[in-house]
């Protein structure tokens, strides 16, 4: 993985040096003042200032969890840029590789770019090595990447997640990685603004020998619940399932029709109003 | 004292795009206004990229210029590498996203819009948000008015919301026809101009279908 | 991180209030009672700005016994939220306003649950939580909670919850008392 | 947030049809991004008149009983109903006589004249300066996506079952672009003969 | 203004402090011009109405009547400019009534900027005054702050530099009363096309001695609203509601309490 | 980043410092800091054969009037006149420029080819550039001359921002001069019923209210006037006009500023 790292810039103000498309990445062009993230924030931070010019999409929830049958990946499709929702069918999930699937949260931008460039490192890592890359490496050169721009702004909190070869088995892994530059491989993750509602559904209903169906449903469950409380996530649920074979994509969901086809099947969601 | 800020508030002011199965049309309005000032009633907002593709990029006129002249230089040179082949709006959009995100940390203040005809013959709109971020959409409104724009396409060209009252079932999204399609470009931007000071003027619209560009012009508010 | 939760069953309130009471790095106390009994047939849970919490509910507890001596006629619990949502609205245009969140449980024949901001914002709801509890535990009841539970199955939901926030918030909040607001009166649960 | 009324959020919609008036507002009570309660009412009743509060919830709750006791008082010492534009006037003064240290409100009144029929809408800013309008009048977080919706779907002339499908498409597509108003619509037709129609809308709960 | 009330002040304060801003109130943005004639004196203005730049009220009237014949015209905070005239236009009634004499137009000129002065700015109304009274027809302007000025022809708002182009180049002495109306609607025509925060429509008032004052609502209306090619009317049944959340209930009609019209001093 | 619900996703303090608004407005990093030596507006519009540009002659420092024979209007190559506001010793900067570009085409091109578009975007590529290493010249442009025998008008600011439109002006003129020029050639064509008397009265009257109401413009311009006769371009520099026809006959009507009567 040191090429990687060797061709990136050494730092954030070398990076203005860097020679057009190194590696696959554009020349990135920095301000030209002693504090560039300090002046990329003051122009899009819209938590901090709700008037700055530039609002990047952001809100999401996004979950992924190991079980007996392999990897379930399920997330959102709202992107908001204050209180106004920008778009209401963004594909929050990466698809790297027939094998891979990275999720999205945070700075949409960040995650399409970093993740679609993962997707190319590990194609060219398998045709060097013949062989696929673990979901351990990948998440490291993608961890790699945002630890190096740490503090330049870079937003992202995704999970890689995928089956990697370990003693000659096929095994699932799924890593968090956020643009603080943590790197941490887990059972069961939920990331953004809405993670926290999906918890409470999922934690409760979670169990490794869930079938696949019980599996996806309790993905899907968990994310509609989070739709429902959370502002900044909604419209839609994506779900996913990762198998040895290869990921399988099993549709979307309105989350309006599921609220309300939830709440007959279920008897939940009493607390809207219908009378 | 007078201060610098490299963004200034001149701007086009609203575009909007649809695509339909064998068409696509992108509206902006030819305002160009600086604070409270009207610069220009008729600077277009609408590129021509060549290739059949056409960009609006709403925000900060100056950064739209300079992305419109890079887009250009890179399909020039995607002609000269690959033997004049035409550029497909697939790979416009790819590009277009390389550009914004290597300003990541300098960010270009725009919201482009490109339309063109995809490979399988149907119109394409795609999306941009000012760092890269893109998808490809069935219509999308960009610019000062994009919040009182958008709804009103959701409404209108998705039938959100809408029930079909002989079987009490969402309404179900027909293909739009080439002229409703139209005739919603114009109501929903003479809607706008009553109410968003920065758009008026005249409505530049480019229609293309598989038989090749239209432009029309349709009247707006002055004031 | 003080946790405070309400929840409605068929004939009774539930109120879930953390047990811990911390002061900067140490916790001062890992039984403190978050409750109070405003009148007979209604409590209050509260959390907020030290000092500010007791002398708020303590005040209205005062005024809402005081109406009830001169009145010989108990506040419903309807109308005590009304009157701490009026002194929390007023008090916020003063120098030092109340920062008291605040829930309401009563029964006066059928339970019922106020939740109250610092702001003065008053809602009737089914189940409610103030602070960060409420980012956790509001999906697991929209979930689990229905109309005609019964004490047991509420008592159930309520474990839910403390389970989820046992797993994930970042504090140790040295478990939960659980008040039942019935017909009865206020009882803290064993 | 930028500003108070972003903290709850929430919208409303007024709309004049033919011998008729609607108005409607969402029921959302959000703590920021999470929503607290999806049965917060804002359009309070005044005898004929309708009024939508938007805006920082307590402030909402506190002005709506303020401007309960004021039309009590009124029709208590007048003897006669308050006209909607009286009522207009009152809500005018209430937040004026707050200019420095406003409520963080913006309400709307609709009703009809009781004497004349007309139907009357009217909005206002949260120092009370008045807009009367002779077709519709928008608050809240999503004002501009409401304008948009208005302005292109609204036609002179409707009947009150017309009215009541414009006003509520135009709440609902509106309330689908503002991730902070939402979570059910309610709607009031009121008609010239003191028919009142309240409906309770199905809409998106996410 | 007696019994304005600063309760919400503390609370605003510290709201503000938590990164709460204050909301945006309606601002006329506005074209206002005052212009004399031989025999009298006209003021107009447009009839937009702003918040940001987002149109709050497409024809609202910036002309007040603060006397039969002293009229006024607003820029500014829409509410402060309403309330300002209204306060005005009673305290000149009683005035007139004490007296026993029509008002003056220095008297309200006087009371308003003492009024203004107070509030050191913060009530933001800037006024054109203009009327008639036994020493003649005048004219003046008066700032937010308490500072007025006087001219044969004035303009104030966001437009008002658009409106001089045109007065600077056009006004001459000794205008009859129709080249006078021609100038001020042609001047607040170069706001309302030029100045985004100006629009609409043309309002136009004349004081005349010994006339009564004459409102042209709507002098020009060069900017009506186009028309849509489609109609959006929807299938009845298209919206989903709840049957059981829905009600019909009926208002009780109040005409047994019949009040006679009050008495107000009609203009056209 | 911020793990917390609101703000998820947004820089944390810890790792960025507190937000610091005063970047929306930076001060840039060299050269002009503000400007200091200032030209006022510069107006221009189209007519049927041709454009005019105006700008006086003015150089203020503050509210001084520091040189009052300044010439804003450049001719560039033998058809175009560059009209600057804003920083005098960035107009400079630009004249120093467009010399330089006039030199080397006169090298590969000896038969002077440039034209307003080719200046116009020259010159908008320089402001761009300046603006994006935050090191703007803090001019406005006016590039009148024509393009395929037709009349062309643009306007560039500081930050590169342009447009083209029938009337053009910077500063104070956007303000007071441009409704005087829009009566004539409101939209793009109308210019074709003005005729260059119509034109050059309608400057000259943009002028005379811009020395009114400017407080830093002076009643002496230049003025230039660019046609086409027979197919060919000629550049006829007026200097030193003066405003004309002022009325102030309005001042003996005011008298103190409210209650004074005599």
């Amino acid at each position: 993985m040191d090429t990687v790292i060797d061709q990136l810039p050494k730092s954030v103000d070398a990076a203005a040096a860097l020679p057009a498309c190194v590696n696959g990445l554009p020349n990135f062009e920095f301000p030209s003042i002693d504090t560039p993230s300090a002046f990329l924030r003051a122009f899009t931070d819209d938590a901090s200032n709700p008037d700055v010019p530039i609002k990047p999409q952001h809100g999401t929830t996004t979950l992924a969890f190991k079980f007996q049958g392999g990897i379930i990946v399920a997330v959102d499709s709202r992107a908001s840029a204050g209180s106004w929702i920008a778009s209401q069918k963004v594909k929050k999930v990466l698809e790297i590789n027939p094998f891979m699937l990275g999720t999205m949260a945070g700075g949409a931008a960040d995650c399409q770019f970093w993740e679609r460039w993962l997707g190319s490192q590990c194609r060219l890592y398998e045709l060097r090595n013949k062989k696929r890359i673990s979901v351990s490496a990948a998440s490291k050169i993608l961890a790699n990447v945002t630890y190096h721009y740490k503090g330049s702004g870079l937003s992202m909190g995704t999970m890689v997640c995928g089956y990697s070869e370990k003693n000659n088995t096929l095994e699932p892994e799924i890593y968090y990685v956020d643009s603080d530059g943590s790197r941490v491989a887990g059972q069961l993750f939920s990331v953004g603004s809405g993670q926290t509602f999906a918890y409470g559904v999922l934690d409760q209903g979670y169990d490794y020998n869930l079938s696949v169906e019980d599996a996806l449903t309790l993905g899907k469950r968990a994310i509609i619940a989070a739709t429902h409380r959370d502002a900044y996530s909604g419209n839609s649920c994506n779900l996913y399932h990762l198998k040895p074979t290869g990921w399988v994509y099993h549709g979307n969901y309105d989350a309006a029709a599921e609220i309300w086809r939830l709440k007959e099947a279920e008897g939940s969601f009493n607390d809207i109003r219908t009378k | 004292m007078s201060r610098f800020n490299p963004y200034g508030d001149s701007s086009g002011g609203s575009s909007l795009a649809i695509a339909g199965a064998d068409f696509a049309i992108l509206a902006g309005d030819t305002r160009h206004s600086t604070g409270f000032s009207i610069d220009s009633r008729d600077q277009s907002q609408i590129a021509d990229l060549g290739d059949g593709l056409f960009l609006t990029s709403n925000g900060f006129s100056a950064d739209a210029k300079q992305l419109v002249d890079d887009l250009r230089t890179q399909i020039k040179w995607y002609h000269h590498n690959n033997n004049d082949h035409k550029l497909s709006i697939s790979a416009a959009a790819r590009t277009t996203m390389m550009l914004l995100y290597g300003k990541r940390f300098f960010p270009y203040y725009v919201n482009p819009i490109m339309i063109g005809m995809a490979d399988d013959g149907t119109g394409a709109v795609y999306s941009f948000d000012p760092l890269g971020s893109y998808d490809r959409e069935p219509s999308r409104a960009a610019g000062h008015a994009s919040e009182l724009l958008m709804p009103f396409l959701d409404n209108q060209v998705t039938f959100a919301n809408q029930l079909d009252p002989q079987t009490g079932e969402p309404r179900k999204r027909l293909d739009l026809d080439l002229q409703t399609a139209v005739d919603l470009v114009k109501d929903a931007f003479t809607g706008a101009a009553e109410r968003q000071v920065q758009v008026g003027d005249t409505l530049e619209i480019v229609i293309l279908t598989k038989d090749g560009v239209d432009r029309q012009y349709y009247d707006l508010r002055r004031d | 991180m003080d946790i405070l939760l309400g929840i409605r069953t068929q004939n009774e309130v539930l109120l879930i209030t953390s047990r811990s009471l911390a002061r900067g790095i140490s916790v001062l106390k890992s039984d403190d009672v978050k409750v109070l009994e405003c009148n007979k047939h209604t409590a209050l849970a509260f959390s907020g700005e030290p000092g500010d919490t007791t002398n708020f509910v303590e005040f209205i507890r005062a005024n809402v016994r005081l109406y009830g001596f001169q009145n010989k006629q108990e506040l419903t619990t309807h109308a005590v939220a009304s009157y701490a949502r009026k002194e929390l609205a007023t008090s916020l245009r003063s120098r030092k306003p109340y920062q008291v969140n605040i829930l309401v449980a009563g029964h006066n024949g059928t339970p019922e649950l106020h939740w109250i901001d610092y702001l003065g914002t008053n809602v009737t709801l089914p189940y409610a939580a103030h602070g960060y509890a409420s980012y956790y535990v509001l999906s697991t009841l929209d979930r689990w909670w229905t109309e005609t539970l019964t004490l047991e199955e509420g008592l159930e939901l309520a474990r839910k919850c403390i389970d989820e926030l046992e797993k994930r918030m970042p504090i140790d909040f040295k478990g939960c008392n659980i008040h039942v607001v019935d017909q009865n009166g206020v009882r803290l649960h064993e | 947030m930028s500003n108070p009324s972003e903290i709850n959020g929430g919208s409303a919609v007024a709309m004049i049809g033919k011998d008729c008036v609607a108005i409607a507002c969402d029921l959302r009570l959000g703590l920021q991004s999470v929503t607290v309660s999806g049965d917060f009412e804002k359009i309070f009743q005044y005898g004929g008149n309708f009024v939508a509060f938007t805006g920082l919830a307590t402030d909402v709750q506190t002005v709506s009983t303020e401007l309960r006791q004021k039309h009590a008082l009124y029709e208590m010492v007048e003897e006669r109903s308050m006209e909607p534009n009286t009522a207009a006037h009152l809500v005018s003064s209430m937040l004026y006589s707050r200019r420095f240290a406003p409520w963080f409100v913006g309400p709307l009144v609709a009703g009809i004249n009781s004497t004349t029929g007309e139907p009357y809408v009217c909005s206002f800013d949260s120092i009370g300066s008045m807009d009367v309008s002779h077709d519709f009048v928008v608050t809240g977080t999503a004002t501009n996506q409401l304008y948009g919706m208005a302005e292109s779907l609204y036609e002179k002339d409707m009947s009150p079952e017309q009215l009541f499908e414009t006003i509520s498409q135009t709440l609902l597509c509106a309330a689908d672009r503002d991730a902070i108003t939402g979570s059910g619509g309610l709607v009031y037709v009121i008609e010239k003969n003191g028919k009142v129609t309240k409906k309770l809308l199905k809409s998106r709960q996410d | 203004m007696a019994g304005l009330s600063f309760d919400n002040y503390r609370r605003n304060k510290s709201l503000e402090a938590s990164g709460v801003l204050p909301p945006k109130t309606t601002s006329t943005g506005t074209t206002i011009v005052g212009c004399k004639f031989n025999g009298g004196v006209i003021l107009s203005a447009d009839t937009r109405a702003t918040a940001g730049m987002v149109v709050a009220d497409k024809n609202c009237l910036k002309l007040h009547r603060l006397a039969p014949n002293i009229w006024c015209a607003g820029a500014g905070t829409a509410s402060d400019n309403d309330k300002v005239t209204e306060l005005e236009s009673s305290q000149l009634e009683i005035h007139s009534q004490w007296t026993g004499r029509a008002p003056r137009v220095v008297t309200a000129l006087t009371h308003l900027k003492q009024h203004l002065f107070k509030y050191q700015g913060h009530v933001g109304a800037y006024l054109i005054i203009a009327g008639v009274d036994v020493t003649g027809s005048h004219l003046f302007s008066l700032h937010a702050h308490g500072s007025t000025d006087v001219g044969p022809y004035l303009a104030l708002g966001s437009g008002s530099m658009a409106a001089l182009s045109v007065l600077e180049s056009k006004w001459k002495e000794d205008l009859t009363k129709e080249e006078a109306m021609e100038l001020c609607s042609e001047a607040i025509m170069a706001g309302v096309f030029n100045d985004l925060a100006s629009g609409s429509n043309v309002d136009l008032c004349v004081i005349e001695k010994g006339k009564p004052s004459r409102l042209h609502r709507g002098y020009k209306q060069p900017n009506q609203r186009l028309q849509k090619q489609r109609n959006y009317n929807f299938d009845i049944g298209t919206t989903s509601y709840f049957e059981a959340g829905s009600e019909v209930f009926y208002i009780s009609k109040q005409s047994d309490l019949e009040t006679s019209a009050m008495e107000v001093d009609q203009v056209s | 980043m911020q793990h917390t619900q609101e703000k998820w996703g947004r820089p944390r303090d810890d790792v960025y410092g507190p937000y610091d608004a005063s970047y929306l407005n930076s001060e840039p990093r060299t050269q002009t800091l503000q400007p200091t030596v200032t030209g006022t507006s510069v107006i221009g519009m189209k007519f049927n054969n041709g454009v005019v540009i105006a700008a006086d002659n003015l150089a203020s420092y503050g509210s001084l009037r520091r040189f009052i024979d300044q010439e804003r209007l450049i001719k560039v190559g033998s058809e175009t006149v560059v009209g600057v506001g804003g920083d005098v010793s960035d107009l400079q900067t630009i004249e120093e420029i467009m010399e330089g570009l006039e030199i080397s085409e006169s090298y590969d091109e000896p038969a002077q080819s440039l034209t307003a578009p080719n200046i116009h975007s020259y010159l908008q590529r320089i402001m761009y550039k300046r603006r994006s290493k935050l090191d703007p010249l803090w001019n406005a442009l006016v590039i009148g001359g024509f393009k395929n025998d037709e009349p062309y008008l643009a306007f560039i600011d500081l930050l590169g921002t342009t447009y083209t439109a029938p009337a053009v002006a910077s500063g104070f003129g956007s303000y007071l001069a441009i409704p005087i020029l829009r009566k004539l050639v409101d939209r793009e064509g109308d210019q074709q019923n003005v005729s260059k008397e119509q034109a050059v009265d309608a400057i000259k009257e943009a002028m005379k209210v811009l020395f009114y109401r400017d407080g830093r413009a002076l009643d002496k311009y230049s003025l230039a006037i660019l046609s086409k006769k027979d197919g060919k371009p000629d550049v006829e520099i007026l200097k030193d006009v003066r405003v004309e026809n002022q009325n102030w006959s309005m001042a003996k009507q005011i008298k103190g500023f409210g209650t004074q009567d005599e």
